[in-house]
């Protein structure tokens, strides 16, 4: 039991790492959270999902749906944030849940509330690894989510774009002094942020299935993990992200099944109260 | 005047950030009912100084006392209760009040902040709040903006959202009046009517502890002037005897700008 | 002179309205719209709780949902298990909201700004978690159903009882009256400037004395009582409370309604809440395109109308009065002071 | 701001009043034009649908949808009842209890509404039915907690059998049958769930099973990797699922990916959709389950349903033929009892209807009581494996 819950813990929180990659990287250029960034997640894996009913290989199917994630990142930032920039963070965050509230009804209103399930060319075959069956899916996972994790990194350490999207956390106005488009850059983090999140959503749709409500728990802890490993600290929220997915895993096989939610909020309130800055952050001494 | 008690002490303060020093084993005292100032180069600690007294940060070392109050480390709000008020930098206004409203929120300490009396609307409740109406209104009489009682004060002029601030200061009733470059910014005539207000207001019996960088202003309002630099005390004394000091002319005359 | 006049002109408009609305029933058959207007008063009450810490302190809070569900179901357990009277479960209901209330402001308010919001986001889903889970209590998913009605109020001779929804109109419009009656007076005081100073510059607030941590708490409880009332009205309004009504969902629907009316407002609040509960009720004709159409409302509102209704209703009185001085000579403010 | 308040208050008494009259208004005007139920001036009958049309539940709302509008057209292009022509009012009531107070109220209060067809789950109905009793509105639910026999609501009836009935048929098919010996169980925890649990525990006493293990859910949840892994720690001969189909196909799938082999059954037929076996495959193959209709039927109704779906280009499903047939027999009472809301209720309690599922007639309680079958998954296809008594 204890290797069970250990290797949902991580599935699970692969899924949060990724999740909570693009709140992360939202809060580093805007300083808000996202709070239709579980949307992204739930329409990623739908595109996915009416792609694999066109008869499109299944492959063709998951990158179709991880695009069609990070256009609907780049147009919600295009058609609402970008209009709301000089707007106080209260309205960015009412607009960000009537976003959520609209994409979640017009995902019902297109695809239908029924779940469906993914198809996933692993799903039906298990690993034995002694005495412990592993999901083939599962490794499926959490491969892809180290493999996004190591892109990710590279293309934040290595590369102009991600220099600037960097450059960009640390202050926005200053990288538009550079001669950085700053708006550009935003648009970029929001189409990344949003293709890792929708990735997250067709993973998990061969496992906990796809509907338009899916995005909305996915959110909180994908948000809860970015909390957790510091805002704005993209290798934080990953680890942060495994680590609440394995805490709540144990939590729900050990304690109670009902409360595995209440677990991610309440490591989410000691961090806010103990250590603000995150497991990983540093203190940044406040200037008065 | 040398008679006189000194209000605030500073004792051998020290606060440092992230291994700079700002301030370091400072120690000045402020008499009673002068103007005194503080000078020095910018980032010489005079801000650090000033939040440490306010209570906005709390000192690594030393001790401040207002009278015979140790008030190191109290909460601004508690500080603000032994008669401590303060002017901002960054002009720091209410942005959506008018000019009376803004001012009527320094009556805080008067009114107090208790519910029940509110809800009740008891008689002395009303009572206060007409007193507390009326001494606003005398002192916007004071600073000359009374006709403008009821315009937004983020509005105004720069040199007269500096005078809604000190009628803000001023409301709460307090015994030390610490102004925070009052008049950076400002142009001549601006420069010239809020010192006359200063003057004004120390004739009410307000000691004001000031910190600027314009030494004109110093040198004809002050009656005591500490020149500090690197956290530290460079000298101390009259306009006088700070005009010519060598320590000065070096450390601060000679690269600063010197304002007309 | 004309100023006292017009302010006594206005006291007496607004207290022949305030009495007029008591005899709404009498021109309304449909029972379904007493309905809506009794929940548009609940819904008002809770707008104007929020209303005071969001609006009048700004401290964002995302997890009034909850207390509005402690009051409802405080209410609903007291009733149900206890058989106590709506006269004693409705004070319960406040009491053990604003202890609820103040706890949770006494640790989430050393936050600030974005972090406060997500600790009332972990605190209102934590309490909402627990009516869904504590099924001993609160009968888990399936909510209490069964809430008796308020007992029947006599007044002399003259009985009221609670037998229909034109019978909980006045009550619920009391409440709502002494809301707005609470509000303004806490408003207009030394308590409510220093919240509204709070909101505008804390640093400075704090610089003139005020108390900025114990002011923010006591508005905090005060903001969760509201909640809590509200709460155990609409118990006893029900008859039925489940725990899906007091999710996140129920959180952002009144700061939409606080946000769409206009903050720090107190016909706003209540125009917020006529506007979210009579649209909502509205589009049941449409279940499929109900929920999208209201969070299309809700974006276009907020990218188009940032200062809600009363923001619009503002710039349609500048507009009007700038007209009205380029038409007759230019003359001072007329609107006086407002603190009278 | 503080201003703004004064000066405004006014204007927005005002614009409340202005609305508030304007809404009076135009309820004097629908309540007097509209047909309410005082008025019989339209040539309508309406009848509400209760059930869950947005949410994790939408499927059971839309079918049932399907099979009632399947019904009133049928019975509309006869020449409606008595003439008059039968209306559908859908209310989402969302599956939760307060929303399904909250459209039963409106169907009631506001379209006048004759009787409501709904809802699916237990806990809405319960909380519904405390608003249509009073009322007088027929109320024909499709709950299967044993509770809504209980309610003393003389108008509300049940199209499909009570837990009561289904429970103990299936725990003894289990027993003589299967051989199983430790039960372990896994419940929604709602009404339905926990009736059908406490009904199953009354019923395995009785037959001298043991409950090993007792694990539920909330509606909605998707991930039950910690109660498998406590059932799979157990070690039980069977597992009883009580749930829907969504819930059922992901823990039958989430326990083969977690190596629990167990043959898995359910209580009633709440599963009993294509969709289960679209979202469970191959791991719900073998899950047997107690149900009161079998699509695959050699009878006249079945024969009729179908045709009537495939006409209409409606999926025939269990839960839309049963809807269907509650439809038909609320018709039927509406006719005999000329729409009059207590002649009605008695035309409907003295029913005797041959309907898709079986002949339907009411107890004193409001319940059919007809037995049930038991069925089984078997290569992707619903087989009845003991036909009902």
């Amino acid at each position: 039991m204890f290797v069970d819950q250990l290797v949902n813990g991580i599935v699970l929180g692969s899924i949060y790492a990724l999740m909570a990659i693009g709140y992360t990287m939202v809060w580093n250029v805007l300083r808000f959270i996202n709070f239709a960034h579980g949307e992204v997640y739930m329409g990623g894996a739908f595109v996915s999902l009416y792609l694999l009913l066109l008869d499109t290989p299944i492959w063709i199917a998951y990158l179709g749906g991880v695009l069609a994630g990070a256009l609907l990142g780049y147009l919600m930032e295009k058609v609402v944030y970008l209009r709301m920039r000089s707007a106080p963070k209260l309205n960015l965050l009412i607009a960000a849940i009537g976003i959520s509230i609209l994409l979640q009804n017009l995902a019902q209103y297109i695809w239908g509330a029924t779940p469906e399930r993914l198809t996933s060319p692993f799903l039906s075959k298990n690993i034995q690894v002694g005495d412990m069956m592993i999901n083939q899916h599962y490794i499926f996972i959490i491969i892809l989510t180290i493999l996004v994790m190591i892109t990710l990194e590279l293309f934040i350490n290595r590369t102009l774009m991600g220099k600037a999207v960097q450059a960009a956390a640390q202050n926005i106005n200053a990288t538009q002094l550079m001669g950085i488009n700053a708006n550009k850059i935003i648009s970029i983090t929001f189409a990344i942020g949003s293709a890792v999140g929708a990735l997250a959503g067709i993973l998990v749709g061969p496992v906990f299935l796809v509907y338009p409500t899916m995005g909305i728990f996915a959110g909180l802890k994908g948000f809860t993990a970015s909390v957790m490993g510091g805002m704005g600290n993209i290798p934080g929220a990953m680890i942060a992200g495994l680590m609440l997915g394995v805490i709540e895993s144990f939590a729900a096989g050990f304690i109670s099944s009902g409360y595995r939610d209440a677990v991610a909020m309440v490591i989410l309130l000691f961090i806010l109260l103990v250590r603000p800055q995150g497991i990983f952050g540093k203190i940044v001494q406040q200037k008065v | 005047m040398n008679s006189k008690a000194a209000i605030l002490t500073v004792d051998q303060l020290s606060k440092s950030f992230g291994g700079v020093k700002a301030v370091n084993n400072l120690s000045f005292s402020v008499t009673q009912n002068n103007i005194h100032a503080i000078i020095g180069p910018n980032g010489a600690g005079k801000s650090t100084l000033f939040n440490l007294i306010t209570g906005v940060i709390s000192p690594d070392q030393g001790k401040i006392r207002l009278l015979n109050n140790d008030i190191t480390s109290l909460r601004p709000d508690k500080i603000a209760q032994h008669g401590v008020s303060r002017t901002f930098q960054n002009i720091r206004l209410f942005p959506d009040m008018t000019v009376f409203e803004t001012a009527f929120i320094g009556t805080y300490l008067f009114t107090g902040g208790k519910l029940l009396p509110a809800i009740l609307r008891t008689k002395e409740f009303r009572k206060k709040e007409r007193q507390a109406k009326e001494r606003i209104e005398e002192i916007l009489q004071f600073v000359g903006l009374w006709e403008m009682r009821n315009e937004y004060a983020a509005k105004l002029s720069y040199g007269n959202q500096r005078r809604v601030e000190i009628a803000r200061a001023l409301a709460t009733n307090p015994s030390l009046l610490l102004l925070d470059e009052p008049t950076a910014g400002m142009n001549q005539k601006e420069t010239k009517e809020l010192m006359q207000l200063f003057t004004q207001v120390n004739k009410q019996g307000i000691t004001i502890l000031i910190i600027a960088h314009d030494m004109h202003l110093v040198n004809t309002l002050s009656d005591q002037i500490t020149v500090i630099n690197f956290g530290e005390k460079l000298v101390e004394g009259p306009p006088e005897v700070i005009h010519n000091h060598p320590a000065v002319m070096e450390a601060y005359m000679g690269r600063a700008e010197v304002n007309a | 002179m004309d100023l006292t006049k017009k302010s006594g002109v206005r006291k007496a408009i607004l207290i022949f309205a305030g009495i007029a609305l008591f005899f709404l029933p009498l021109g309304i058959v449909n029972p379904y719209f007493m309905y809506i207007i009794n929940l548009i008063l609940i819904y008002a009450l809770l707008a104007l709780g929020l209303d005071l810490i969001v609006g009048y302190t700004g401290q964002v809070s995302v997890g009034h949902g909850a207390f509005f569900g402690v009051g409802a179901y405080v209410a609903a357990i007291l009733a149900k298990n206890f058989g106590l009277s709506f006269w004693l479960t409705l004070p319960l209901s406040i009491v053990v909201t604003s202890v609820i209330g103040f706890m949770i402001g006494f640790i989430g308010l050393k936050l600030i700004e974005e972090y406060l919001v997500m600790a009332t986001l972990a605190f209102g889903t934590i309490i909402w978690l627990v009516f869904l889970n504590w099924t001993d209590l609160t009968g888990g998913p399936m909510g209490i159903a069964g809430i008796p009605a308020p007992p029947t109020v006599k007044i002399g001779s003259v009985e009221f009882p609670f037998l229909q929804y034109h019978d909980y109109y006045p009550l619920l419009l009391i409440f709502v009256y002494l809301g707005i009656l609470i509000t303004r007076l806490i408003i207009k005081s030394g308590f409510g400037r220093a919240c509204t100073a709070i909101r505008d510059d804390e640093l400075a607030a704090q610089a003139m004395g005020i108390p900025v941590f114990k002011t923010k708490v006591t508005m905090f409880t005060i903001s969760s009582a509201f909640c809590g009332a509200a709460g155990g009205l609409y118990a006893h309004f029900l008859h039925v409370v489940s725990p899906e009504t007091f999710a996140f969902g129920m959180s952002v629907t009144i700061l939409t309604m606080v946000m769409i009316g206009g903050q720090g407002s107190i016909a706003g609040a209540v125009i917020g809440a006529s506007i979210l509960t009579i649209s909502s009720e509205a589009l049941r004709e449409t279940p499929e395109l109900r929920m999208l159409i209201y969070g299309f409302m809700i974006v276009v509102m907020i990218m188009f109308f940032p200062k809600g209704m009363m923001g619009v209703f503002q710039m349609m009185k500048k507009r009007f009065l700038q007209r009205k001085e380029q038409l007759e000579k230019p003359t001072v403010e007329k609107e006086g002071l407002s603190y009278e | 701001m503080g201003q703004s308040v004064n000066v405004f208050v006014k204007k927005t008494v005002l614009f409340m009043i202005l609305a508030v009259l304007l809404a009076g208004c135009s309820a004097t005007k629908s309540s007097s034009g509209n047909g309410s139920s005082k008025s019989e001036s339209g040539d309508s009958i309406k009848v509400g649908l209760q059930a869950p049309m947005t949410g994790d539940n939408a499927q059971y709302g839309q079918d049932m949808k399907n099979g009632v509008e399947l019904a009133f057209k049928k019975i509309n292009s006869e020449g409606g009842i008595n003439g008059k022509k039968l209306k559908l009012i859908v209310g989402d009531d969302k599956a939760t209890p307060t929303e399904a107070v909250a459209v039963v109220n409106k169907m009631i209060m506001n379209d006048g509404v004759k009787a409501i067809i709904g809802g699916y789950n237990s806990s809405p109905t319960l909380a519904a039915q405390d608003v249509s009793g009073p009322a007088q509105v027929l109320h024909l639910n499709m709950g299967a907690s044993p509770d809504l026999s209980k309610t003393g609501n003389k108008y509300l009836f049940r199209v499909i059998l009570t837990g009561s009935v289904y429970v103990p048929a299936v725990m003894k098919y289990m027993s003589e049958e299967k051989k199983v010996k430790k039960i372990a169980a896994l419940f929604e925890n709602t009404d339905y769930g926990i009736t059908m649990y406490e009904a199953a525990k009354t019923s395995a006493k009785d037959l001298g099973l043991e409950f090993a293990a007792t694990e539920k859910y909330n509606p909605g949840d998707k991930n039950f990797s910690a109660q498998l892994s406590k059932i799979k720690a157990l070690n039980p001969d069977a597992v009883m699922v009580v749930g829907l189909y969504n819930e059922v196909a992901l823990i039958e799938q989430q326990a083969k990916q977690a190596g629990l082999k167990v043959q898995f059954f359910s209580p009633d037929d709440s599963m009993y959709s294509k969709q289960l076996i679209t979202l469970g495959g191959e791991a719900v193959e073998n899950h047997i389950f107690a149900s009161m209709i079998d699509l695959n039927a050699d009878t006249e109704e079945m024969k009729e349903f179908k045709k009537l779906a495939e006409e209409n280009n409606i999926p025939a499903q269990a839960n839309s033929a049963i809807a269907y047939d509650a439809a038909m027999a609320l018709a039927k009472a509406l006719e005999e009892g000329k729409a009059d809301a207590e002649k009605s209720r008695d035309a409907l309690a003295n029913i005797d209807y041959k309907g898709i599922t079986g002949p339907i007639r009411f107890d004193k309680n409001g319940d059919r009581a007809n037995t049930p079958m038991i069925m089984q998954v078997q290569k992707g296809d619903f087989v009845v494996i003991k036909q009902s008594e």
